[in-house]
């Protein structure tokens, strides 16, 4: 039987499309596997399924059943076989399936994935880029609203990134497939159905580079993934009382845009960090420590941070009282105003 | 060992069974498909987030948990054992509040009711019941570690590496795979190599069973035969139930997406409540207006449940904090007056 | 499915129900040479066309060609073969009678089995097919060695996947060793001769049509190749069956 | 429910052949065809095909003319067809719902310098 396959990327480049982040991230992948006949993609359900949340829709049809396919269920061996596929010349995106089950994988994640490139003085160099929905607010399941990212951050070897609207879903995941070191690419599954108009352009800045979503003067917020949007809707709710709030997102996770930190505190004077992860040896602690090293004189007030409490993830009901509120991040502005 | 493909064929018989025996199957898998049948109800109506089915594998799970004693064993369930936790006794409005999401683990007392908490990590559980095994024997109880899995479990390291340990230590426990045929989306032939999870026990030394996981009597005299070998101190056993997950994977799945709905139909056809009611009246351990009493005492209960976990409060966020540790620390504490001042509702 | 009907060669067929039947005759469908049935009709979108029409649809991989066996013997490719091939099939799916439409080759051996057995056949049309007898002269040379008509054929589908050019070499020889003959022509059943303006191939279908008493109608601007997926030549059969 | 452009390209007909001509389009721009209708009639050098329709919806535009030459992978043609408006959750948990009005208790204080 005679097939229409669904048109692969756009053709011309910066056209803009209303699109969902699952779509955005749907169409960099069609990017990727057409541009590079190296590019594989694998995991639970991505295949047949099109994926959990339909990241993978329609691909295995497009590409093969050689390039997009399904694993068993066993995630330490589809990380495994992502270290030997690179090591026979291949990029490979594997997909676990959610955060909570990178767990099981995090031997060849960390003890091979992140150090191969290392031990064998770059003879053998990773570029695997791991599919990883992350984080919480969707009233999951145990295991399936964890953040992991200070856990991968804290690991050599490893490049980490967080996309936080649909336009930066799509060009970070280029950036990560091209690159040719190890990246863990966590998908805000909270903002998957997160859809407006996307420039489908070309990623223009480096890796590494962080963004700045509002500007402001009395403070920076700084965020990535989902808590990007929390703090954009912070600095709006600031703004009818006259605060002006700049919402800086961090995109990468490591290596961490110290420069960019440091040109926007040094300016506003003030800083809170946001993160869904626990606070204990969360990111947050990093970022509040390259803001003093680099702005200790400026700083009007310490660095506050908003995260996840030390507990773990909780079920449905009380997810909202364990995530960061709109009203948490009020407070820790008005103490560095205070301060 | 019965093929795969000549398992789950044909119509049961109870023959060889007591009367006492399958009518507690009955009522068992008749109060099981009820409450499954009020969950996807309470799933559709916004009360749970989302639900897991049993339909369809009633029989795998009543009979492997009625050959477990409750006073001596320990199961360690997946997140699909509802049939096997009615059965075994369990606290059902408990076990069903992680439907709801009050508790992740549910709301049943884990150590009291002998029935580990549910696990969402597939094949992650697998492990415990060998450590809990090998605990019984040196401790000199004669307990039985009961481990759940699937299919797709079956693919993890921790499978492997328990069956492993099992062998080594000659530890009294039961892998009970349930293999539905489908992990998620990913059928049986792309899951297994080699076909058969029972065959795999012969790599570790141990007696692999392959059973008519429809057929609740077959179910049940395999499960019963290990259980007693274990408790001997025969060591453990491979148990493979082939089933069918009739049902989606989840009440979000749409499996349209992934199989051919006919051969669903023929295990919908094929029910195992249906197998049963049949051989029991053939073999007359039953009449209709019994199994009518069955029916309509079973639909009480499952509707006393429903209400039951339906109205059961919601947790207050204070519980965020309470179980982290045996013994708090003065950061949480400190967290938790945050929560206080800036959070609580 | 395959059947296994004249223990020498395994056929594969496929035999495809409507969702409402109109209550006529199945329709056979016969492929032309190297190809097969879901190349020549199935991606042509016949089997749509005939079940929407209520008809079911059966159709071989003819012996040689597809996934049914491919003997390399050219002796096993006698036109007699190929029918008693068919005569099988339709006993083993207790069909009585049938509609045959047959495309070049295909054409060339509804045109034998509705001689050799006229009480199967209720109607008969040809498609891409005239009584000039392409074959000549093959069963001398290596067919594809040359540069006829039926050498460019050869060479054009021996090179498609899933052909063996042995067996097909073998098939050439088996048939070209019964030349076609006008007479006799198939009596008693209606005919219907059906080919593209530019299918030369197919010169002369006109007079045969005549000849059998039968009708012809031409498909403007369609060659040998791309006749066989037209919309006209659907519509002609479709009416020329009904009822 | 909205509605959505999809263009469809020519796909691989198989054989490793690299382009195709149209020889009829059974369709008409306007026109509102089901899944699996005939939508095109194209011919290989080895073979003529018909392509039904890969979704239901309305054709919005036809990317080449008959006999016209298209190679593998070049727009074909342009679907308008419905999308769901609601979006979907996936396997496990609900589609997050955005409140219009973010509620808030704490009111600022701005800043004296």
């Amino acid at each position: 039987m005679t097939e229409l396959i669904e048109r692969a990327a756009p053709a011309t480049e910066g056209e803009t499309v209303e699109l969902s982040m699952q779509q955005a991230i749907n169409r960099a992948l069609r990017v990727l596997l057409t541009e590079d006949p190296e590019v594989l993609v694998f995991g639970e359900d991505v295949g047949t399924l099109g994926g959990v949340f339909r990241v993978t829709d329609g691909l295995q049809k497009e590409f093969g059943e050689q390039r997009v396919f399904d694993t068993p269920l066993a995630e330490s061996a589809i990380m495994g076989m992502a270290v030997g596929l690179a090591m026979n010349g291949w990029r490979p995106v594997p997909e676990l399936q959610f955060d909570g089950f990178a767990y099981p994988a995090i031997d060849q994640i960390v003890n091979q994935v992140a150090r191969m490139n290392y031990r064998t003085r770059g003879a053998a160099p990773m570029p695997i880029t791991l599919r990883l929905p992350s984080f919480g607010g969707i009233q999951a399941p145990e295991h399936h609203g964890e953040s992991l990212e200070a856990l991968f951050a804290h690991t050599p070897g490893l490049k980490v990134v967080a996309p936080s609207d649909p336009s930066e879903a799509y060009s970070l995941l280029l950036q990560s497939v091209r690159s040719d070191d190890p990246v863990v690419y966590m998908e805000p599954k909270a903002r998957y159905w997160d859809r407006r108009p996307v420039r489908l352009s070309e990623p223009t800045d480096p890796i590494g580079a962080s963004r700045i979503v509002r500007s402001g003067r009395h403070g920076t917020l700084i965020a990535w993934g989902a808590m990007v949007h929390k703090c954009l809707q912070v600095a709006e709710l600031a703004a009818e009382d006259g605060v002006e709030l700049e919402v800086l997102d961090l995109r990468w996770l490591k290596p961490i845009d110290a420069a960019g930190l440091a040109a926007s505190v040094s300016r506003t004077k003030r800083a809170v960090v946001v993160h869904e992860a626990p606070l204990t040896a969360g990111l947050g602690a990093e970022v509040a420590t390259l803001i003093t090293e680099s702005c200790f004189r400026d700083l009007a007030a310490p660095v506050q941070r908003v995260t996840g409490f030390d507990v773990p993830y909780p079920a449905g009901p009380l997810e909202p009282q364990y995530l960061p509120t709109i009203d948490r991040v009020l407070l820790a502005v008005q103490r560095t105003l205070e301060y | 060992m019965p093929s795969p493909e000549s398992t789950g064929q044909g119509t049961i018989s109870v023959e060889h069974l007591s009367p006492e025996l399958t009518r507690g199957f009955y009522r068992d898998m008749r109060t099981a498909r009820d409450l499954d049948t009020e969950a996807i109800a309470l799933q559709r109506q916004g009360v749970f987030p989302a639900y897991v089915s049993v339909r369809g594998q009633e029989a795998a799970q009543v009979g492997g948990a009625a050959a477990l004693d409750p006073t001596r064993d320990f199961v360690f369930p997946t997140y699909r054992e509802m049939a096997a936790a009615l059965t075994y006794g369990v606290e059902m409005v408990g076990y069903m509040a992680t439907h709801r999401a009050l508790w992740h683990g549910g709301l049943y007392d884990v150590m009291d009711s002998r029935f580990g908490a549910i696990n969402a990590v597939v094949g992650g559980p697998v492990p415990h019941a060998v450590g809990w095994a090998v605990g019984e024997r040196l401790r000199g109880g004669d307990g039985v570690a009961m481990a759940y899995f699937g299919d797709g479990a079956s693919s993890e390291g921790d499978v492997h590496e328990a069956m492993n340990f099992a062998g080594v230590f000659t530890a009294p426990v039961v892998f009970f795979c349930q293999n539905n045929q489908w992990a998620l989306s990913v059928p049986n032939h792309h899951q297994v190599a080699g076909g058969s999870i029972a065959a795999r026990a012969q790599g570790y030394g141990l007696p692999g069973v392959l059973v008519d996981g429809n057929d609740v009597g077959a179910v049940h005299t395999a499960t019963a035969e290990a259980v007693r070998r274990a408790r001997e101190g025969g060591g453990p056993t491979v148990i493979e139930a082939l089933t069918y997950r009739v049902e989606p994977h989840s009440t979000s799945d749409d499996p349209g997406r992934y199989r051919n709905e006919a051969e669903a139909d023929q295990w919908r056809e094929r029910d195992p409540l249906l197998l049963l009611r049949t051989a029991m009246l053939e073999a007359g351990h039953a009449d209709e207006s019994y199994l009518a009493r069955v029916d309509a005492e079973a639909a009480r209960r499952a509707e006393e449940i429903r209400d039951g976990v339906a109205n059961a409060p919601e947790p207050d966020g204070s519980e965020l904090f309470t179980h982290v540790f045996r013994e708090t620390t003065e950061e949480l504490t400190r967290q938790y007056r945050t929560w206080k001042e800036e959070v609580e509702p | 499915m395959t059947a296994n009907l004249t223990k020498d060669v395994t056929m594969r067929y496929a035999d495809l129900a409507p969702q409402t039947s109109s209550g006529a005759v199945p329709v056979l469908l016969l492929h032309g040479f190297g190809s097969t049935f879901d190349m020549n009709w199935g991606a042509a979108g016949w089997p749509r066309v005939l079940e929407t029409a209520g008809r079911r649809v059966i159709g071989p991989d003819l012996r040689g060609h597809g996934s049914s066996d491919k003997p390399t013997e050219s002796e096993l490719y006698l036109p007699e073969h190929f029918v008693s091939d068919l005569v099988a099939l339709l006993d083993e799916l207790g069909v009585e009678s049938v509609d045959v439409v047959g495309y070049s080759m295909g054409a060339r051996l509804a045109w034998a089995l509705a001689l050799a057995a006229p009480a199967r056949v209720r109607r008969l049309v040809l498609g891409g097919f005239g009584p000039t007898d392409l074959l000549a002269g093959v069963g001398e040379s290596t067919p594809g060695e040359g540069d006829g008509p039926f050498d460019q054929v050869f060479n054009t589908v021996a090179a498609l996947p899933g052909n063996d050019p042995e067996a097909l070499a073998a098939c050439a020889r088996g048939q070209a060793a019964r030349p076609f003959t006008r007479t006799p022509h198939p009596a008693g059943i209606p005919t219907l001769l059906v080919a593209g303006a530019k299918d030369a191939l197919a010169a002369g279908a006109e007079g045969l049509a005549a000849d059998c008493g039968g009708t012809f109608v031409e498909i403007p601007g369609r060659d040998h190749v791309n006749a066989v997926s037209s919309r006209i030549f659907k519509q002609v059969v479709l009416d020329f069956l009904q009822d | 429910m909205a509605q959505e452009n999809i263009t469809f390209t020519l796909p691989d007909l198989g054989e490793g052949l690299v382009e195709a001509t149209v020889l009829e389009w059974q369709v008409a721009v306007g026109d509102t065809i089901g899944r699996n209708d005939p939508l095109v009639e194209v011919e290989t050098t080895k073979s003529a095909v018909v392509i039904p329709s890969p979704k239901a919806g309305r054709v919005v535009e036809l990317h080449a003319r008959e006999e016209q030459v298209v190679p593998v992978g070049d727009p074909l043609v342009t679907f308008a067809v419905e999308v769901e408006d609601a979006p979907q959750a996936g396997i496990v948990g609900k589609v997050p719902t955005e409140e219009a009005a973010p509620r808030r208790r704490v009111r600022l204080k701005p800043p004296t310098d």
